[in-house]
């Protein structure tokens, strides 16, 4: 499918979205309320059979993080990107990790990374971190460590 | 039938190790196969490849001129700090005041031998020397100051 | 936690596996737990070895953070820096001459086949066999040698730049790598006399650690362990980059899905790494080897992701500019890390040295899971 | 003053010191045997730094492990743990008794050698399952674990393998098989029954040595060092000296049932061939079919990969009980109705 394609049928699924074709592939704006059942849909939904997750990654705006979700088809090999704003002091967005089992891993490292919650993930704890990390997540802007830096 | 394949695999199994030991037999008779090197005794005779990553050396030549003129693109070419470039300023016989480098100071312990240095420097003042038994016993060690002691720029390098 | 220190309230055994065991080949921790031999649970603990590359990498300017990307999975680092040469060049707009991607593909596939000879050898250690792997760095060595007389390295190369390469070939290259085609097809043969028809092998591996299809997507298993699945993900065959789409070679697809056929599938990508290396080696057209670039690199406001092939799956690098001299924000979505993800899966009801055989297939560089 | 009592305990005492000695140059020629066939294997050179040709390798490692402190685990039960690995060493010192070594040369002349011997090297498994339990590391008591139920299930087929000689020569001296196998070696006279039971010997003391593809109660890369994991310095050299001398006494025993022991190759009529191999000496016949078997053994460690637990236990109670009692029903009719040769 096409971006047109893709775009026409992507609005029959959520009316609200907001695309954006600057990128590579096609961009999707979504709110995180709606991603569970947007999710599923884009995952069982026929025509689209987007089942491959191949990246989850969250980036850090200073005002708000956003969740990015880059989803592949192995049937019809199109690809969509996914992108969710989260409020900064209470980032919150529905796991999809029953969706996609990759998102597991992915879910818990941006949970420790960026202090994303992820509702109703099956294991959310720390997978990277040492046990007992207390303070900032490491990967956001505003993280300093002032044990580790190395001043030159 | 059970039984004739049950033979089968067996004499299929035991001929499966046997081509294995087959060629492990063959390296053990064989000791013109042997590629080990025998290192700290070849050292006279081991030649590593010209563009091999050791370490950089600042360039002398037999007048004890190098080619630097302390314009710090070598240093902020690297990713890990590990040059520091500490500049002072000549005398020329004309009375100029003239820039050039008091100790270009490199930090083998930091350098990850990536080259993109020697690519930044814009008069190839530095190069890649190939050697490569870097131990010793105490870090400061490694921390080395590139240009020798009464060492000046060459002359017609701006 | 009170659990890992003795047995469960149900009386399994649970043991640490790493961070420091023969096995694991780095310092990955794997929590097992046991009932008897039979693996009842997998569960990894990661980050002994997590130097946040990514964090790293928000400091470097696009020139200086491809040598960091070297040590993520320092087996394939040539196919790690290219995955970023790509994605800055792509940001760039630059074309990248021909001479340029030719050679990059051959580096690209030398590698290849070197971090196939290591799995390869370190996997028949993990199984109890020593021999192989002396015998796998025997050819290894030959490639590392050509690694070392044009990039000057052994391991972290760092020889692509944006815009092209550092440096060119050596005036020896194409004659070793002709060498080095003659031994290596001489020797493929006495791999499958020592491992691939061994009847203990051959029993260690099949039925080994099923992963199906519809799990292989779901977890992102990619490179040989998906495609030991059936799974079709070879990105140079679906989304060509540099000359892949211009050279003969075939998808390696095996659908058992046990140890056995990713095994199968590493030993077959070999061949056709050779073959493509066969085709290009002769035909290394004249010109630069490097595209012109400006001094500082500056990337527009935008996000640009790359897929590469690495030797263990589909890499991906995904660059958040703003417009400055360093990346905002970069993630590379490393195979590994998605790969050790459906171990558990794999696992369940093994044995304990099925375990090691799954690992060993799986083809884990922990580096590249923790970055 | 030399009454028998006291030339008994002079005796006894010569025993005990070349016995001793010999454990000590077994260990160190194995060692450094065993070295230098995986070296070779493995396209390298192997040791060849300490002495000519580094000859003197495995006594810098004996020096080396000397000098080494042997910890004893906190949470150990340090009394098993210290014990385990003499009780290894007694063992293989115990099961040296009967074996001759040239004609006319062994420590004791027993009408039940075989017996003795396939009785007292199931005593080894006792030290491994101790060293086991006693490290309190679930390592270890893994190891130890696979270690016993491998013992024990693969001396069924020894033994078997084994009895198959005895009802060939009828007899459990060691003495009286070697001299019955002093007009051609059994595994000539006994056709194809008596290979085979060869094979399954050779097998089977492999596993029972607990040596590579059979090294489960150690696998280094499932277990790390399975039953020893935990012991170091002089403790560990006990058991890996054990491991050698056990793997020297199965092979020795091996070549003395089956190989004829001391006997020199004989060719049915040709005399002066047969002429030329009795000026030969009995012990270096005997030193030389040893340790052709002890090569073999290694050939097998550093060529096959290790079996899987299950697997392991399937080869002995699926293939090679049933061959090998099917073997011994053969060889009993060989033997009653006086087939071979």
């Amino acid at each position: 499918m096409n971006n047109e394609e893709l775009k026409t049928k992507i609005t029959e699924l959520l009316p609200s979205a907001i695309f954006d074709e600057t990128g590579e592939w096609l961009n999707i704006n979504i709110e995180p309320t709606d991603w569970l059942t947007f999710a599923g849909k884009l995952r069982n939904e026929d025509s689209l059979f987007l089942d491959y997750l191949f990246c989850l990654t969250c980036i850090d705006f200073k005002t708000h993080l956003t969740m990015v979700y880059h989803l592949s088809s192995t049937k019809f090999r199109h690809n969509i990107v996914i992108k969710s704003k989260l409020d900064f002091n209470n980032p919150e967005i529905e796991s999809v990790s029953h969706i996609w089992k990759t998102a597991i891993f992915h879910e818990r490292e941006v949970y420790e990374m960026f202090g994303v919650n992820f509702l109703n993930h099956p294991d959310l704890r720390l997978l990277i971190l040492p046990d007992g990390w207390e303070g900032k997540n490491p990967m956001l802007k505003n993280f300093e460590d002032p044990v580790n830096m190395i001043k030159l | 039938m059970f039984i004739v394949k049950y033979i089968k695999d067996i004499f299929s199994g035991i001929k499966s190790l046997l081509v294995g030991m087959r060629r492990t037999g063959y390296y053990f008779t064989h000791h013109k196969e042997i590629i080990t090197e025998q290192y700290p005794d070849n050292r006279d005779t081991l030649v590593m490849a010209d563009r091999f990553k050791g370490e950089v050396v600042l360039i002398h030549d037999e007048h004890n001129e190098h080619a630097c003129t302390g314009c710090t693109a070598c240093e902020l070419a690297c990713p890990n700090a590990t040059i520091k470039i500490v500049t002072k300023f000549d005398i020329t016989p004309e009375g100029k005041k003239k820039k050039a480098i008091d100790k270009f100071v490199y930090h083998l312990e930091l350098c990850t031998m990536c080259n993109l240095c020697i690519v930044a420097c814009p008069t190839d003042a530095i190069k890649m020397a190939q050697t490569f038994e870097h131990s010793v016993y105490d870090r400061a060690e490694l921390t080395k100051i590139l240009n020798k002691p009464g060492s000046k720029i060459r002359e017609g390098i701006e | 936690m009170l659990e890992e220190i003795g047995t469960t309230t149900e009386g399994d055994l649970i043991i640490n596996v790493g961070p420091q065991h023969p096995a694991t080949h780095g310092v990955l921790h794997l929590v097992i737990t046991l009932n008897g031999e039979t693996i009842k649970k997998v569960e990894p603990h990661l980050g002994y070895i997590h130097r946040s590359i990514e964090k790293m990498c928000e400091s470097l300017t696009y020139r200086q953070f491809i040598y960091v990307t070297s040590r993520m999975d320092y087996l394939s680092a040539h196919i790690n820096n290219h995955a970023c040469a790509l994605c800055v060049e792509k940001g760039m707009q630059v074309e990248v001459p021909e001479r340029a991607q030719v050679i990059r593909v051959i580096m690209d596939e030398l590698t290849r086949i070197a971090s196939h000879e290591l799995w390869w050898g370190a996997m028949a250690m993990d199984i109890g066999a020593f021999t192989p792997f002396f015998h796998a760095f025997r050819e290894r060595e030959k490639i590392n040698e050509i690694m070392e007389e044009t990039c000057g390295a052994r391991l972290t190369m760092n020889y692509y730049v944006p815009g092209g390469l550092m440096a060119d070939l050596h005036p020896d290259f194409q004659k070793k790598v002709k060498a080095f085609i003659t031994l290596f097809k001489n020797k493929i043969d006495e791999y499958d006399e020592l491992i691939t028809g061994n009847i203990i092998f051959i029993n260690r591996m099949k039925g080994v650690g099923f992963l199906s299809k519809e799990d292989a997507v779901s977890f992102g298993c990619t490179g040989p362990s998906g495609r030991g699945s059936g799974l079709s993900c070879d990105i140079r065959k679906l989304y060509p980059y540099a000359v892949y789409d211009k050279v003969q070679f075939d998808e390696i697809l095996e659908t058992d899905g046990d140890s056995l056929a990713r095994y199968m599938v590493r030993i077959r990508e070999m061949k056709q790494s050779i073959r493509i290396i066969e085709q290009l080696i002769d035909n290394i057209p004249e010109g630069d080897f490097q595209a012109k670039t400006k001094a500082v690199l500056k990337l527009p406001k935008g996000e640009f992701y790359t897929r590469v092939e690495t030797a263990r799956g589909e890499l991906g690098v995904y660059i958040v500019s703003e417009g400055a001299t360093t990346p905002y924000r970069i993630k590379f979505r490393s195979p590994g890390f998605s790969n050790l993800s459906a171990l558990d899966t794999m696992a369940r009801g093994g044995k304990l040295g099925d375990l090691v055989a799954m690992m060993g297939t799986l083809d884990l560089v922990i580096p590249d899971i923790d970055r | 003053m030399f009454n028998p009592t006291w030339a008994m305990t002079i005796e006894m005492v010569i025993a005990g010191v070349s016995v001793i000695g010999l454990f000590a140059a077994l260990g160190l020629v194995l060692v450094l045997m065993e070295r230098r066939v995986a070296a070779w294997m493995q396209i390298r050179l192997g040791p060849n730094r300490v002495g000519p040709k580094g000859m003197l390798q495995s006594l810098a490692d004996t020096v080396k492990l000397l000098v080494k402190e042997g910890m004893t685990p906190d949470g150990s039960d340090k009394f098993l743990f210290n014990l385990a690995p003499y009780i290894a060493m007694m063992v293989a010192m115990l099961l040296m008794a009967p074996i001759a070594f040239a004609k006319d040369f062994r420590l004791w002349d027993m009408n039940i050698g075989v017996l003795y011997i396939t009785a007292i090297s199931s005593i080894m498994v006792i030290s491994i399952l101790m060293a086991g339990w006693a490290s309190n590391n679930k390592y270890s008591l893994m190891g130890a674990m696979r270690s016993g139920a491998q013992i024990v299930s693969y001396e069924l087929s020894a033994g078997l393998s084994i009895l198959t000689i005895v009802v060939l020569t009828g007899s459990l001296n060691i003495t009286d098989i070697i001299n019955a196998q002093a007009d051609g070696w059994w595994i000539f006279k006994g056709h194809i029954p008596v290979l085979i039971s060869f094979v399954i010997f050779i097998i089977a003391v492999t596993a029972e040595t607990n040596r590579a593809p059979f090294d489960l109660a150690e696998a280094e890369s499932e277990l790390t060092a399975g039953f020893h994991t935990e012991y170091s310095g002089m403790k560990f050299a006990l058991f890996f000296l054990a491991e050698y001398i056990n793997v020297f006494i199965v092979c020795a025993i091996g070549a003395t049932l089956f190989l004829g022991g001391w006997m020199p190759f004989h060719i049915g009529n040709w005399e002066a061939f047969n002429h030329v191999m009795d000026y030969i000496p009995s012990s270096i016949w005997f030193f030389g079919k040893t340790f052709f078997l002890i090569f073999v053994i290694m050939w097998f460690r550093w060529t096959f990969p290790r079996l899987r637990i299950d697997q392991l236990l399937n080869l002995e109670w699926k293939y090679l009980l049933p061959i090998s009692m099917f073997n011994l029903l053969l060889v009993t009719a060989i033997a009653i109705l006086k087939w071979h040769f």
